[in-house]
């Protein structure tokens, strides 16, 4: 029976299952989690797996294209990045070699690395630790994206990464969610990248949440439902690949759409998934497609000034209001 | 050794030393007493107060100095309120920033500290920029950019380094060898010496110990006044002994508020952080030579250190009782263009 | 009288002119030009100017980051980048330094650079050379974009990005356009950012482009026109500031709408615009929003494969006929 | 110098220098002759053919190679077929990666030849990536990567180079000095000798003409048997005389097609590029090697070039004559994972 953990444990099970079961799995970098139990874990597993763990200098351009060499060579590496803004010094590698490898090789080259980051509004992060870059991964062909929500879904999420992914994926965890508890299925067990999730089902309106966004959607929904609105919260779990199906279903059940992600709003991510609604799934739209992001402002490092542009719960709930009434 | 500059502008250094020790003493405080009021990690300058002190003494007003994200120090050292920089650190409307930078970013423009980045070699190029910019106005300032040894990790201090040397820019690379990446110790390069980098980019090196007043400010004025006779840039390494209560994202106070009288007498400060108070501290072996040949006394020195706890603890009552940032106000300051 | 010139040699006379007008305005980088009579026009600037335009080491981060500083200390640097791809290597710097330092500094540091760079698919430039990041810095506050269609637009845009802007700019070129000729007003003019144009007025459908889209969404009206649809062609000119009024406008009129933009299609700035418009404009739509956008795979370099990724005049034809009928 | 080998390998590697030059002639008519078979610019390996080919010759099959925008001479050197890389030159079918790539980029992973990048320094990491893979994995493959002297500007080399290092990484960095940075001539470096930047990295540098094929080689495999035994990384700086054509964006066969009687009389060769074809041509240069010192007839020089001269018109032939790619491809090799 499943066993309660934390996001960060969850992660850091599934790096220790993983090391154990495929030696061409290698850490460089951090080690994805910065405090709580499981820091305790993952020193556990330095000791044992040390060897195929690097800290290397501050250096991103350098070790995320070691990364990228590695893993072409056939070595399935683990980069732990840390903040997401410190990825901008490897996107030369990222994106201009690493994601399009197997495309410019014409289907002979695989690249599978795998780029731990945190992003997002992390408290007290300020305009230079609170980044939120994932649109940028997401319009790069070549790059998998995946924005887990849940401790469940971040274990079975980065076990596929790292033991049946062929290409490059973004691995995108949230600071508020490492310390988020949750029940984890026992044993080894993948998700599948492009298989979205129903986190709860509604029928007056879609709230269609990622990452950090989706105990947001769900506390958004819990107040709605006191006011007698039923809302239904998807999480795509990956935007690359999308499973626009079940996005699309959902839709076509309740008519109205609310779309959210912790990422500045212009060709934000919520842009993106509500444009491809607002092609694909335009007939069943009752009602505007609403996005609640982050506005288009540097992120402040001032507590009332970081909440004020914060996309929290309350915020979806007035969006889905808006749209119902 | 003592620099050779009036009296009252060796207690000014002493001062300003002592202000970034209190200040930072009371930052640290914030953390560990009000839960909240410092958020996420941050770092502070105990310790190194010699190199920053002694090389703004060096510089005028209008000299550009950037920092990283161990600040604090850097900007009361270039004449900052240390109100304001208290105040900034836990985000008030008072704050040098107004409250949006925070402890990673403080920025004084009306002291030339025009930007900051917590972004590790973040400032090096901009240090570049505002170099280049003095050189095509023909002012005559000097650009100094302070940066610790793991920035030198990365490529954009190798790229600024070629480029400043190719456009001969009014710069000094300020390399502040702390032997530390923030929380963790050593730095990784492949160097035998780290000043062996910029010598390969012929570019002039000179390595020198930060926790000695004297020879950080002789350095310095040398070279300011060589970069203002047109040549330039040059390296320069400042060695100083870590703190011991630094070695951490949340520095604490090992051997509690610093006491000035453990300068004469270390005896009282713990046994397992003695040695660094006792011959690595650089307000201390300042206040020795400033009494040894300075012809200070001893009385003088802790009449100055009361002087500044004194202003050290209104400028963190000012901070702390300022008022925070009116919620709306986070939408302004994305464009200039918009006015607001 | 208007002088019909090519876009390249449009964008030539503004930076004569600004260099004659204000001597803070550095260029740093290449020649923003790379053929025809402009370059010759070009090196006649370099005899004149050449005190204010530098040739860097091939170290972007490097001299990005050096215009960012100079505009901090009083200087209108240009940068011209070359390829968009080439301005990834200098991202920490645009992003994190450059587009921040105003916002950080309670709006008292200004960074007035303007980063020129080639984007899109020019013809042979295959996975490496073929770049659109313009959703990417289009989502980061702080900077401006602006993405001209026209030799009139490039020269106005150019002179306000140089001369009036407080903030830095990202000025996106499209290769293929620059040859394109048109008339050019006489004189010094500017173009304000935050001004959209209706390049073509219309009744049935409303296609806003961008760049390189606008020539092709034009060509695109003409064939429509045949068909007896009318098609109303709008430019944002600048994305940020967004002239959100004149679109929504045109929408309202139209109530149909396809958006172009030569980026890739996930987060593009086709979805971004299209997103907008899904909730400001909902109202008023009849149809479906369509994109014409590249797919999402990187851009290849033989010409069949290139040519059919490429969003052209036939496929902005064909979604504007798939929304009228 | 004439390497210490076998007579039939020496003549190997005129052979595939024949085969670079003839098959880069190819490309130079390709786009002289035929509008729009190459679209933009382009670079060729003419003048470096013997840095390549001796450097390869030192390698085996599974050592890694990476190489730049001046790709197609490294690619044939390591054993490429040229009617493959001039088909993928032109973006067809039958190329190295079905036309996916170009000119800038021809990848030949059955050559262990996985990527190439046209992005200056792009493939630095990514050979620091190889090496580390073989370390890990304990095989004895050797990662080998090409760039110019341009790259040395990008702060990836100094970042790969670092890590390559304290790493001990089984990586030759290969840094080809045609003294030009692409169309542009010159290089930008403040470094009084580029090679004293891997110096202080304390990465062991040696400095070769890149002209002399023995010389090349002898250095090459002495670095390779000693990475096998456990050492590395290294850095070699191959210094070459570049060929006057190439000066641009699109070279020009400034002399018309290479005729082999030059290596004994250039007095034919056009006045104004005549001394680079006296003193500077790498194949003339071993091809009289050869005859002075390695008992090679001109008349079998001349048989071998004549040899090579049908093979590379063959494989222009083939390539031109070789299908586009399907339209409808484009969408596929975005992803392994979709199994297209
Ligand atoms: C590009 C980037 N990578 C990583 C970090 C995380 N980080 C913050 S401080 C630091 C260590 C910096 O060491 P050093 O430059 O020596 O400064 P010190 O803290 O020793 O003063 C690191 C790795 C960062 N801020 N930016
Ligand atoms: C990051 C980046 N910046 C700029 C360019 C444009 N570019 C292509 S080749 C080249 C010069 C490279 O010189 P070098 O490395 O010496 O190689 P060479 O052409 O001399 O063989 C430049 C600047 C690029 N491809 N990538
Ligand atoms: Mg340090
Ligand atoms: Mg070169």
């Amino acid at each position: 029976m499943p066993q309660e953990m934390s996001f960060g444990e969850a992660l850091v099970s599934a790096l220790g299952e993983v090391l154990e079961q495929d030696r061409r799995v290698v850490l460089i970098g951090g080690g994805l989690v910065s405090s709580g139990p499981a820091q305790a874990q993952f020193a556990r597993l330095r000791q044992k797996f040390g060897s195929r763990m690097k800290s290397p200098p501050i250096a991103e351009i350098g070790f995320c294209g070691i990364a990228a060499g590695a893993a072409m060579a056939g070595l399935r590496p683990l980069v732990d990045i840390g903040t997401a803004t410190f990825s901008y010094e490897a996107i030369p590698q990222i994106v201009n070699e690493a994601a399009i490898a197997y495309s410019n090789s014409g289907g002979q080259t695989n690249v599978p690395v795998t780029y731990f980051m945190r992003y997002g509004i992390r408290g007290g992060g300020g305009v230079q630790h609170s980044g939120s870059p994932q649109p940028w991964y997401w319009n790069t062909p070549g790059l998998q994206v995946t924005m887990p929500s849940s401790p469940a879904d971040a274990k079975g999420l980065l076990r596929t990464a790292l033991l049946k992914s062929q290409d490059p994926t973004i691995f995108f965890a949230h600071e508020r969610l490492m310390n988020l508890r949750g029940p984890v299925p026992d044993g080894e067990y993948e998700i599948p990248f492009g298989k979205a999730e129903v986190k709860r089902e509604g029928r007056d309106v879609t709230i269609i949440a990622t990452g950090v966004q989706v105990p947001r959607a769900l506390a958004a929904a819990d107040a709605l439902a006191k006011d007698g609105i039923s809302a239904e919260v998807v999480d795509p779990r990956t935007l690359e690949p999308l499973d626009k199906a079940t996005l699309i279903a959902s839709v076509k059940k309740t008519g109205r759409l609310v779309v959210t992600d912790e990422s500045h709003d212009n060709c934000s991510v919520a842009s993106g998934l509500a444009a491809i609604m607002a092609e694909e799934a335009f007939a069943s739209l009752r009602a505007p497609i609403k996005r609640v992001t982050i506005p288009h402002v540097p992120v402040p490092f001032a507590v009332p000034l970081e909440d004020y542009v914060t996309p929290t719960a309350e915020r979806i709930g007035e969006a889905a209001r808006a749209l119902v009434r | 050794m003592l620099p050779e500059i009036p009296r009252e502008k060796q207690l000014g250094i002493l001062q300003r030393m002592l202000m970034i020790r209190r200040a930072e003493e009371h930052v640290i405080r914030f953390n560990e007493d009000y839960e909240g009021l410092i958020r996420g990690h941050f770092h502070v300058y105990i310790g190194q107060e010699a190199t920053g002190v002694a090389v703004c003494e060096a510089l005028q007003k209008d000299d550009f100095v950037f920092s990283t994200h161990r600040n604090h120090g850097h900007v009361i050292a270039k004449g900052g309120d240390p109100g304001k920089v208290l105040a900034e650190i836990i985000g008030r409307e008072t704050g040098y920033c107004r409250g949006r930078a925070g402890t990673f970013h403080v920025a004084a423009p009306d002291l030339k500290i025009i930007h900051t980045s917590a972004i590790v070699g973040g400032c090096l190029a901009l240090a570049a920029g505002t170099a280049f910019a003095s050189q095509v106005q023909e002012t005559r300032a000097v650009s100094v950019v302070f940066f610790g040894d793991g920035a030198m990790e990365e490529g954009v201090f190798y790229e600024s380094l070629n480029i400043a040397k190719l456009w001969q820019l009014p710069l000094i690379f300020l390399m502040e060898n702390n032997y530390r990446r923030a929380g963790h110790s050593g730095s990784s390069h492949s160097a035998k010496e780290l000043s062996n980098v910029p010598r390969a980019l012929n570019v002039e090196t000179t390595v020198v110990d930060g926790g000695d007043v004297g020879a950080m400010y002789k350095t310095t004025s040398e070279l300011v006044q060589r970069i203002r006779a047109g040549e330039g840039p040059f390296f320069v390494e400042a060695q100083t002994h870590p703190w011991p209560g630094n070695d951490t994202t949340h520095p604490k106070l090992v051997a509690g508020k610093t006491d000035i009288k453990w300068a004469w007498d270390p005896s009282p400060v713990p046994e397992n952080v003695r040695s660094w108070y006792a011959e690595g501290d650089p307000v201390f072996i300042f206040a020795r030579e400033l009494v040894k040949s300075g012809g200070v006394s001893r009385e003088e020195i802790e009449r100055i250190d009361a002087e500044v706890r004194k202003q050290a603890d209104e400028a963190a009552r000012f901070a702390v009782e300022s008022p925070l940032p009116e919620p709306k106000a986070a939408l302004n300051f994305a464009y200039a263009g918009r006015g607001n």
